[in-house]
């Protein structure tokens, strides 16, 4: 994308969001000031232009990634099924239920799962619960920065249809309309059981091949991103100036 | 030899200050570093974020970002029956759920002028189940301040033991983590058969465990080195920040609503709050630890003094059709975080008009921790959320 | 309890006092001494221990109830004072040099409810909510029910029912719906 | 021998080292599972995070000297094996040891590092860079017994060479270092708690303060690479003990179990102590091992 694409789409963005806005409340723009373009010095002195909107949040539509053929493919799949990174991000109330699946009495390490504290190097994400719209947009950055293939499950009734909070301003009712879920686990909360199990269900979706939701993310970006936007108004990322 | 490297720069000056009293630090000047401390961490408790600001390794500004579990219990709570509501205010906060089926309980009860009728045997049931709530909170809790760390074996043991004591919940009330056994009125039900010797063979278990995270953590001299003279509370602090439990505990203050203003049947049972002086995050630990034995020995003596049998509910109206006369009151009880308390408002109708749930996280997050990691490293800020116990869901609801 | 209230009574000029029991009271007082009341009650009376501070909508009144909920540790009694301000553009004096907490109330009621204090440190800050552009959505007339139907994606087959109407044809489906009231609804 | 032989030789002892690495670290982990009362994982569970790695199918790349940072640990790992002796006495699996690679080892334990930090530098995470610069910190710490301890050996056998002081301990056990320059050995075992990077000194990685340090942009192929290095750094770590005060190995099992044995007794204080703050890390090496250390090089001067 070349640089004047770029500046175009902030601006398209810019004023999206300040529209939005100023339907309701016109004093309240969401650039904050420190977001706004700017320019920084260098160590060595050179000037650069940063733009943080859009270096931190990034509109660009993931490539759709094809897997390769045949045998190597299902190979890779038996891996990816025997060895799951989970990204320790713990979204809701469901999370209380993840030390158990990590400690003695379920103990999910014999099954190859394992917790990562990064993104880059986790494949599934486990959606424990409510999503507020806050999070969400955490959750979508964090989906968007794990490497293909991924995997999301979801866990709780509040995931399925909103759950006891079906009627609250501030948690989504169906998390596939904005991520693309693998397994649903359901309940309030899931049992370490019903956790495992659902793991196996994945495990034996990856085996089949059946894993490719990140693809289909990338497929319908548009119809995804454009979901998203309805309920997540304010896109602005936290400042880091390293 | 380590006075030499215990070298503390003089930041009474820098960063400057502005006419405000806010802190000047100027971002681009590239004399400091902004670092998110989650939402996506492992090392935050639950779901918050706290922004910092480094100069170096060292703090000189920290912001507790909250807001990422809010689901708006209040405003739900608004438009659902009372009876309705009590399912969906227990999952206000997932450490220690039973807390909450207790304040709304009790405070439907003192409301419609049912609270002098609850009989003795469901009151009893009421403090066991209170109890073992707090007992799994500890069994997290302690391990969990040497979690922070990296002294992760105790954080396992702890999570096994919680397991069991899971076990006995879901013999007790058939769920593992929501109950829903304290309803308005009563409990749900007695006691199974056999339960008091399975949870006597549980907390055996439990003793041995006490012994070992002593060994683990107390006679660690590594432990003592990260934990000692680190996030120290003043004792002035108690009352300026609104500090309760075992947080006010271990810098000396004895607050303890159980001994205070006795709910249950707390007065008929022998114990005393362990305290400390120190205040900082050994002593927290230390007190908590000790809070871990007094568990024990309360369950142990609640189990011993319940009566066999008994009425366990009061007549109640039917609850569809529950209409609570307008009042206001304001309810507490000692969770294993400290006083728990709720605001409980009714108009006259079939639903009430205002619940505010006071966690003890609301202050011990916010305010207190900013303050507390302004001068720390990096290294600390985990141990000293952990330290206070803070629990996101109850600060934002 | 009573010996407190009957010592500032006067003093404030409270309106409406109601004693719970021994240990819980709560009083109305003016907007404009309020704060200073508080401050009275910490310095002089031991109500040293802030435990809550909360608001109520009384839509019906166009009125809003500030409570500041004090605790006395030395006798263990607790004193809610109530302050009715008005509920267009409502504003009250900011207490946060009295503790360090009192920010974070006010900075939640500000987002909750619209309340301004004016003073009060980060107060223009988002507390829970990000990007909210609907009115604030403690209100009584924020009705979150329509706003989730129209913001999220309901999930279609999912349905919901009066309890009590419900429970009524599960237990007695060959009445009429109508037939029988409990005594509670009339 | 033939160079090419030899050259054959050293690829097969790097894939030996290799699987033993995968198969040890597996193994130290089911243990630690054990102390906490887990099942903890397969046995062969590295081997299948290591092919997932390579499945993984996006590739992000954060500039050029990203690349090169797993490339350069990897260089490291290889370093350290070529220029050790795996087994005393053997032409095949001497690799390509010569006199003076006491030096170049050291170096090259080092190399892997500066690489690193070049790398995750250009990754541009704050916990990266905060990682690498207590891993810098830290390994100059280590730095000062160890080389401290390695001088003492060298002044008491009089030579740099690798293969002449696995010579030197051969003939029984009480003609290893360990016996015969018990300071020395005490001062190098101190130092090998902080090379093995396992708690308390493994503040690089911390997993609840900066998740996880330096690899923290690192994924799919480049972290494939990264735990593989990582592994035979593990192994020839321990190896470099087991030469300097252990006597060497003169067979293959003979060094599995040695160097297994070095690295479960890291493992063994990791899991019993939290891990220390940087500066109380730094401090603690230049207390105990570094007296220790100027003791055994005194004894030995005068």
């Amino acid at each position: 994308m070349s640089e004047l694409d770029i500046n175009d789409k902030v601006k398209e963005m810019l004023e999206k969001s300040a529209e939005n806005a100023g339907s309701k409340n016109s004093e309240k723009t969401f650039v904050h000031p420190e977001d706004e373009e700017r320019e920084v010095i260098a160590p060595d002195g050179s000037i650069i232009k940063v733009n943080p909107i859009y270096d931190y949040f990034s509109g660009k539509k993931p490539t759709e990634e094809k897997p390769s053929n045949g045998v190597v493919e299902k190979f890779l799949n038996w891996a990816r099924s025997e060895s799951i990174w989970v990204l320790g991000f713990g979204t809701g109330c469901g999370s209380i239920e993840i030390p158990p699946l990590m400690t003695p009495r379920f103990d999910a390490f014999r099954f190859g799962i394992q917790m990562r504290p990064t993104p880059r190097q986790s494949n599934a994400f486990i959606i424990s619960g409510y999503l507020s719209v806050k999070t969400l947009k955490r959750v979508i950055r964090s989906y968007e920065q794990m490497p293909s293939p991924k995997y999301v499950l979801a866990l709780g009734s509040c995931t399925i249809n909103g759950g006891m909070y079906y009627d609250s301003y501030s948690t989504i009712n169906r998390l596939d309309k904005y991520l693309p879920v693998d397994v649903y686990i359901a309940g309030c909360m899931p049992r370490p059981e019903a956790l495992l199990a659902g793991f196996m269900k994945l495990k034996e979706l990856i085996k089949e091949g059946k894993g490719e939701k990140a693809n289909e993310y990338a497929r319908n970006f548009d119809e995804y991103k454009a979901n998203q936007k309805k309920i997540i108004k304010d896109w602005n990322m936290p400042d880091y100036n390293w | 030899m380590s006075k030499i490297f215990d070298f503390k720069p003089d930041r009474s000056k820098y960063p400057a200050k502005k006419a405000d009293g806010t802190l000047d630090v100027d971002l681009r000047s590239q004399k400091y570093v902004k670092l998110w401390l989650g939402p996506n961490h492992p090392g935050v408790t639950g779901n918050m974020a706290v922004e910092l600001t480094l100069a170096g390794d060292e703090i000189v500004e920290a912001k507790t970002h909250v807001g990422y579990l809010h689901r708006g219990f209040e405003k739900l709570i608004e438009r659902r029956l009372y009876v309705q509501g009590f399912p969906t205010s227990i999952r206000m906060c997932v450490a220690e759920p039973d807390t909450n089926e207790y304040l709304i309980a009790r405070s439907t009860e003192v409301l419609s002028g049912y609270d002098k009728d609850i009989p003795e045997m469901a009151q009893w049931l009421r403090m066991l189940s209170l109890e073992m709530a707090r007992l799994q909170g500890l069994l997290r809790g302690v391990p969990g301040q040497a979690g922070t760390f990296s002294l992760g074996i105790g954080v396992q043991w702890g999570v096994y033991l919680r397991d069991l004591i899971l076990d006995r919940f879901e013999e007790l009330t058939g769920a593992r983590v929501y109950h829903m056994y304290i309803i308005p009125g009563g409990v749900r039900g007695l006691l199974p058969d056999g339960f008091k010797k399975r949870m006597e063979e549980n907390l055996k278990e439990i003793d041995n465990f006490i012994i070992r995270i002593r060994q683990l953590m107390f006679d660690n001299a590594i432990f003592k080195k990260r934990s000692v003279g680190i996030g120290v509370i003043p004792k002035e602090w108690v009352d300026l920040y609104g500090i309760v439990g075992t947080n006010a505990r271990a810098c000396g203050v004895k607050r303890d609503v159980r001994k205070d203003n006795p709910y249950l049947m707390y007065e008929q049972l022998d114990f005393d709050p362990p305290t400390a002086t120190e205040g900082d995050i050994y002593a927290r630990s230390w007190v908590r630890w000790q809070e871990l034995i007094q568990t024990v020995d309360l369950i142990r003596q609640i189990m011993a003094k319940m009566p066999e049998k008994g009425d366990i509910r009061a007549k109640m109206p039917n609850v569809l059709h529950w209409r609570i006369p307008k009042g206001e009151t304001y309810n507490k009880l000692e969770s294993g975080r400290g006083e728990y308390g709720m605001y409980y408002v009714t108009d006259g109708s079939d639903k009430p008009r205002r619940v505010n749930l006071r966690g003890p996280s609301y202050t011990h997050a916010i305010a207190l921790l900013e303050k507390m990691l302004i001068g720390t490293n990096i290294a600390d800020v985990h141990a000293t959320m952990v330290s206070l116990q803070t629990c996101p869901p109850e600060i934002e609801r | 309890m009573k010996e407190i209230l009957d010592r500032i009574t006067p003093k404030y000029d409270l309106q409406d006092v109601s004693i719970k029991d021994d240990l819980q009271a709560y009083v109305v007082v003016e907007k404009k001494l309020a704060i200073d009341m508080v401050t009275y009650m910490r310095d002089y009376e031991g109500f040293s221990h802030f435990v809550l501070m909360s608001c109520v909508d009384w839509i019906e009144d166009n009125k809003l109830q500030l409570l500041y909920l004090l605790n006395n540790p030395e006798k263990k009694c607790v004193i809610g004072i109530k302050v009715f301000i008005d509920r267009e553009n409502p504003s009250m004096q900011s207490a946060h040099h009295l503790w360090k907490q009192i920010w974070t109330y006010q900075r939640e009621l500000r987002e909750a409810f619209g309340i301004d204090f004016p003073g009060s440190p980060r107060i223009e800050e988002n507390f829970v909510l990000e990007g909210w552009t609907d009115k604030p959505h403690m209100l009584r007339d924020f009705d979150t029910n329509k706003y989730a139907e129209e913001t999220y994606f309901p999930r279609t087959g999912r349905s919901t029912n009066d309890p009590a109407t419900y429970m009524r044809q599960k237990l007695y489906p060959n009445q009429p719906v109508t037939a029988k009231k409990n005594k509670d609804d009339e | 021998m033939n160079i090419y032989v030899k050259l054959a030789y050293t690829l097969l002892g790097f894939f030996l080292v290799l699987n033993w690495g995968l198969l040890m670290s597996a193994t130290l982990r089911k243990i630690v599972a054990r102390v906490a009362g887990r099942h903890g994982i397969p046995f062969y569970q590295p081997w299948i995070d290591l092919l997932k790695n390579i499945g993984v199918r996006t590739t992000l790349s954060h500039g050029f000297m990203f690349y090169l940072g797993p490339v350069f640990r990897f260089t490291g790992a290889v370093g350290m094996f070529l220029f050790m002796p795996a087994l005393f006495g053997s032409d095949m699996w001497s690799n390509f040891s010569f006199e003076g690679d006491i030096v170049l080892i050291l170096y090259f334990q080092l190399f892997g590092m500066l690489g690193m930090a070049i790398g995750a530098g250009e990754g541009g995470h704050p916990h990266s860079a905060i990682g690498i610069a207590r891993g810098l910190a830290q390994h100059a710490a280590i730095e000062i017994p160890m080389t401290l301890g390695i001088i003492s050996l060298a002044i008491q056998y009089h030579t740099l060479s690798f293969t002449d002081i696995v010579a030197a301990q051969q003939g029984g056990i009480a003609n290893w270092t360990i016996f015969t320059n018990p300071i020395a050995g005490v001062t190098l075992l101190l130092a090998a708690l902080g090379a093995m990077g396992h708690s308390p000194f493994n503040l690089v990685k911390a997993p609840n303060e900066i998740p996880i340090g330096p690899p923290t942009e690192y994924h799919g192929t480049y972290l494939g690479v990264l735990m593989s290095s990582g592994v035979v750094l593990h192994v020839m770590e321990a190896a470099l003990f087991m030469n300097l005060l252990f006597g060497g190995a003169t067979n293959w099992v003979e060094f599995i179990i040695k160097t297994f044995l070095i690295n479960f007794y890291s493992v063994f204080v990791g899991v019993v102590f939290p891990r220390f703050k940087i500066e109380q890390s730094v401090v603690w090496f230049f207390k105990v091992p570094m007296a220790l250390g100027i003791l055994a090089i005194l004894i030995y001067s005068f």
